[in-house]
């Protein structure tokens, strides 16, 4: 999953140093390596990744659009309760996939399935929350993602403390944070963006800025020229990615970890991109933006430039491309396999974990629901009613 | 961003009485509330051209302008903050936590400002804000949407805290909140938003009353929110065993009802809470605290509770397992010493 | 900032058994647990340099270096939500709140994810980490200085929230809260601070245990955290009055140890709960509620309670009247229905 | 207490208008009009108050040195509970009063008594606080002054709803905030600019930065280049002014203030200055900073070089001096004289105002503590116990 990445490192950001404004405030446009009709754009501070590299994200992103899609209909089916989908945001989430190492760590919300199946979490495993078979399904130290947070923001002091305790040891970690730009109003994005500054930790801060939180555009989030000018006021650099161009994401973020890797502290990325679909399925988003709003999104998929990308260079032949598909049907084969299964619950469980040792409140109260079952059982058994 | 002060144009007056859905009644409430009151703001997440994610706002925006209903950044402690200020100043916020668990970032404006700014400064600054929060259980939503805090801010002074179980009770306890004086969290059972029901728009009802739901002399169940539905079935479903049992709603939490409630327990001599949140430290466990206080030569037997575990909030899957249903209600009510009886 | 795993210079070893006062006994506490185990960090608002403006952390920077206790930034959520990420990646975080007021910033962290983060991942997470905040009154503190928020974190399922009353529980206690998996809220009752007592280093006690204070077998008073000595002074004046009262320290509000208090209570057959946060929705009415549930058959009267009152906490020159004392309790056990006593 | 002030406007900070960074950033160096020995310094953007208005700043900062003074000594002395002293910070503190209108308002701090006080509140109710008698003292209506906030960073919020119903309702009112550089860090700071800055309100908020939170120093609080750079993260000016010359302090805020009147919305001002004396007297903070770093600050001190350049122009006369050192006698005797008297306390009004109409719990539980105190005279009254 690790791509050979040659970010361009600038020599700055050694704990105790200060850094120029020059170099803390972001570019006035996003960084694009490869623009809407998929030809490469030439760059002074950020390389274009070899095509071996492009190819892997372009297998990330057809599996992940592919994934979005299928998760989607298992919700209109009832398989799911509900799907936040990132369809349209994939170059992002299979950036920040990929511009991991295996021992490094991601932080994701809900909207980052893709990025934490990218991450080797096995589909089923990551929808568990969104079946509603519980809140979260995945082993965390395994594949080194944190469950997929819910309260807004609240995930990034826990990427800062995370990261916090590797450093301390002398781990070379490097964290990966993800919020949307909604997230950057709430109160924590700001705590742990001053925490991880002042403490000169080894986070990356993702923001995935779709144009929307819910139904509020991003207008009614901020003034500010860009989320990452407030880069600045912390004292880390900030800088802006075309986030629909898997090329610059993996390059700013690798720039990004790379820096947190070797000490420089902290960065924030922000990625512009745009949410295709509604928030989740329970959303009607024709009550607040415009089709035509969405349609002009159509033209910048990330999938399509890189597709285009890929063919011009001869590095995506047809016969690759079908393999890529296939691949990515399979996945959601296996989905549709696993989520078609109802899971076997246990209604102890929901004493199980809340403490290491159950105490006598919980036992009393688990004994009563258990014989409220074994009554109910019997009931059943005897045809009876209570 | 002024507001008009003009006339706004009402649809054609309606009949007072009509049947509608407890969110639909809501959204009454509010419209009501802005067209009567130049003062009154609605404001929070998706609350704009959305209507909110339950659609309680639906439309006040189109009808009453960006002025009187409008989308704030995605900051909770910066919403009831701001309408801290804005109470300070003339302002009448009744503003939308989007959910129970997303309230919480809030909490320190609060407890620390909303709840005691008016006894801070002996009454010269009045906290005329309304907190609603669509709270409980019993939709399929997964963490962090289904959890029952009112709790957290009963046990906070300073604040008023209701919960409506009907349409009607929807409609003129709301009114009441957003007249009121004082700081008042008014929570909404998600779980009715969907039942239908009679509302008189001109009905008043008085915060700090209890209502008797139903009446019954063998037993008296008391509960609020979600939790009245739930008593009412339990209800009819002991009257199928012989059993005539009254059902008190709570309805407003502070101020508490203490004499409709210790007189209903008293008429009876037996009662049950009910209530979806943990039942440690619980609204549910101070009335049945009030009521062993206040009932105490009258009661034939305990007083029992059936609440939701001292767990986490369950997964969807689960949660039928984790709220309080008429089955566990009575067991309860079984288990309230009816050998005894004379 | 790296942990220096190299053996750290300790004092000469000391005697076991000493006289300290609480607030020495959770200091020595502290430097045993960081001296036994790298992962223990501590952490907060002045905590370092300064040692706390209690002074329960003094020394610690100096002795064990920034590594092991240190400064943050001045943001609460901040210093708990990092604390979560810490515990994720085998710290043992010992986080200090300047005020119970000032833990409520943090109160979305502690309740979203402090509290669930286990049970959310099926105890894939554990969450070994203490949160102390000094608590309650009595120490002539300006507004937001005094507070008892004990409700609001027990009515919490997954938080174990404990509060020693003697500087040998302090000690123990805290050593138990330091080792657990899981997550604990220590409240340390201000007003106690500088109370001794001896403390023997090498007694453990386990949390969800409470303590029998005083034997006694009148009435029995049942309280935790400062409301303790409270307790056993309204104790010796009542045994001047020829009652023998019976004192239960809580000292672990949950899990709480129902088998002490019921026994208890059970013996005498009357109880008053004392504590000084508001009663409503509270730790107390919990307690009243459970002790009516499990000793019915016992009770000559109904049990009392004795808690600050259901306002803002009172400020310095009113404190007096606003927090239980002896009076009160005595009031409370007069009114026992001791004339019914065969 | 108006100042006559021609600060310099720049033409930008319209709604809907973007500005640049050069306007959203701060200087690198702060504003100073006045150096430390008392010569006025050239300034391209902001120009020295007349004498007139410096006479009065210099009145303001004799009384709130002596006001502070006074208070740290009638703590000593048992009359307050504590004290939160501005000594040093007193041209932050008299600058914050003076820039504001008479119908402007003020949200202060714990720490800002003299602001306070220099808006026309009575010293006496505005030591209620610090006395211990009730939480708050002053008539907030009469003096537009917020009750002085202790959870930090929360006020700012407050002030900002504040000047939002002041502009929905057309009016020119401008809200001044203050906070601390530790109290930055809060959450709520964030949100609060944000806000102000998303509703483009007339606020300022005016960041004491004195080098401490408690025992905490600036270095822990922020890795930023100085914490005005905060501002362009939320798209508003920030600014950075001597907090010991009250001629900038003036200058700055002026033209703040009146960009936020007249339309231009919010702006963060950052001074530095330094807390000369421990957080409150219940502090001590030889535990965490040297004797030197404090006296270090002594030559700094905004009163003697507003004397020296007073006195170097003439403006101020040995007798106009004395005259305003009498003054300021006359209002800490004042003080003496208020606090050295006990408030006779009604302990009914623990019950009084927690909401508007007492509930029937409350009657119940103040019919208790009366039946209490009624049985406490009887028995003092008849020699007895209880
Ligand atoms: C603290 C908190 N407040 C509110 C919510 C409800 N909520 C869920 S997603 C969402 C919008 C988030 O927008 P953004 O951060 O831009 O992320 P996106 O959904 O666009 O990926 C809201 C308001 C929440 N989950 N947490
Ligand atoms: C939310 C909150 N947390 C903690 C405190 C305790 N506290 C009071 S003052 C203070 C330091 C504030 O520093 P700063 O903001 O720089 O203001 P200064 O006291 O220096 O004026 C602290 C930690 C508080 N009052 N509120
Ligand atoms: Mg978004
Ligand atoms: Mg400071």
């Amino acid at each position: 999953m690790i791509l050979a990445m040659h970010p361009v490192l600038i020599g700055f950001g050694k704990e105790g140093e200060r850094m120029t404004h020059a170099e803390l405030l972001p570019r006035d446009e996003a960084v694009q390596l490869i623009d809407a009709t998929g030809t490469a754009v030439a760059d002074d501070d950020y390389r274009l990744p070899d095509s071996t590299a492009l190819l892997t994200a372009y297998r990330g992103l057809v599996e992940g659009r592919r994934i979005n899609d299928q998760a989607s209909a298992l919700v209109r089916q009832g398989r799911l309760a509900v799907y936040p989908s990132s369809h349209g945001q994939e170059a992002c989430q299979i950036g920040a996939a990929l511009a991991l190492r295996d021992s490094d760590w991601l932080f994701p919300t809900y909207r980052d399935s893709v990025a934490v199946i990218a991450r080797g979490v096995a589909p089923a495993d990551a929808m568990v929350l969104l079946k509603g078979d519980w809140h979260s399904g995945y082993d965390v130290r395994e594949h080194r993602v944190a469950p997929q947070a819910t309260p807004l923001a609240t995930q990034l002091l826990h990427a800062v403390g995370f990261a916090y305790a590797a450093k301390q040891r002398g781990e070379d970690t490097v964290v990966l944070a993800l919020c949307g730009d909604g997230a950057t109003s709430e109160g924590d994005f700001h705590e742990a963006m001053n925490f991880a500054a002042v403490f000169h930790v080894p986070v990356v801060f993702f923001v995935q800025n779709n144009e929307f939180a819910i139904s509020v555009p991003l207008s009614r989030q901020t003034a500010a020229p860009s989320l990452a000018h407030k880069a600045i006021g912390y004292g880390m650099p900030g800088q802006r990615v075309d986030g629909n161009d898997v090329a610059a994401v993996l390059a700013v973020l690798g720039e990004a970890v790379e820096r947190a890797r070797s000490g420089g502290g902290p960065t924030l990325v922000e990625a512009h991109t745009y949410r295709m679909q509604a928030h989740t399925n329970a959303d009607d988003d024709t009550r607040y933006r415009e089709r035509e709003e969405v349609q002009a999104w159509v033209a910048r998929d990330p999938l399509t430039r890189l597709h285009a990308h890929l063919t011009t260079s001869g590095a995506l032949t047809d016969e690759l491309e079908k393999e890529i598909t296939a691949g990515a049907e399979e996945i959601a084969a296996a989905m549709r396999a696993a989520l078609n299964t109802d899971a076997d619950l246990d209604p102890e469980d929901l004493f199980r974990f809340v403490t290491t040792e159950r105490s006598p409140q919980l036992q009393e109260q688990w004994h009563q629901l258990r014989d409220e079952i074994e009554r109910d059982r019997e009931a059943q058994r005897s045809g009876g009613m209570r | 961003m002024t507001i008009t002060h003009d006339h706004i144009e009402l649809d054609a007056p309606e009949t007072s009485v009509r049947t509608l859905s407890m969110a639909a009644a809501l959204n009454l409430t509010l419209a009501d509330a802005i067209a009567e009151d130049p003062a009154v703001v609605v404001f929070g997440e998706d609350v704009g051209a959305l209507g909110g994610v339950f659609r309680i706002t639906d439309g006040l925006t189109a009808r009453f302008g960006e002025d009187r209903c409008f989308d704030t950044p995605l900051a909770e402690s910066g919403i009831v903050g701001t309408a801290v200020g804005m109470a300070m100043n003339g302002l009448r916020p009744v503003v939308e936590l989007q959910f129970d668990a997303f309230a919480l970032p809030a909490f320190e404006q609060i407890v620390s400002h909303v709840a005691k700014l008016p006894n801070r400064t002996r009454g010269g600054v009045r906290m005329p804000m309304v907190i609603r929060i669509p709270f409980g259980g019993g939709i399929g939503g997964v963490e962090h949407h289904c959890d029952s805090s009112e709790a957290y801010y009963a046990h906070t002074p300073g604040l008023t805290i209701v919960s409506p179980s009907t349409p009607q009770d929807a409609y003129s306890l709301l009114r009441a909140a957003i007249t009121s004086p004082d700081p008042v969290v008014f929570l909404e059972p998600k779980k009715l938003y969907w039942t239908k029901g009679e509302v008189d728009t001109s009905a008043t009802v008085d915060i700090g009353s209890a209502r008797i739901a139903r009446d019954g002399t063998d037993v008296t169940l008391i509960a609020y929110g979600a939790s009245v539905a739930l008593a009412l079935e339990a209800a009819d479903a002991s009257a199928a065993e012989g059993r005539s049992v009254q059902v008190v709603d709570v309805r407003s939490l502070t101020p508490f009802d203490d004499e409709t409630v210790t007189n209903a327990v008293r008429s009876t001599g037996r009662a049950v809470v009910i209530a979806e949140a943990p039942g440690f430290a619980s609204v549910a466990s101070e009335i049945q605290a009030r009521v062993f206080e206040r009932c105490f030569e009258y009661l034939e037997a305990p007083v029992r509770r059936v609440t939701g575990f001292d767990t986490p909030y369950a997964p969807p899957k689960l949660e039928h397992w984790y709220l309080p249903d008429v089955d566990r209600i009575l067991d309860a009510v079984d288990s309230l010493h009816w050998e005894d009886r004379p």
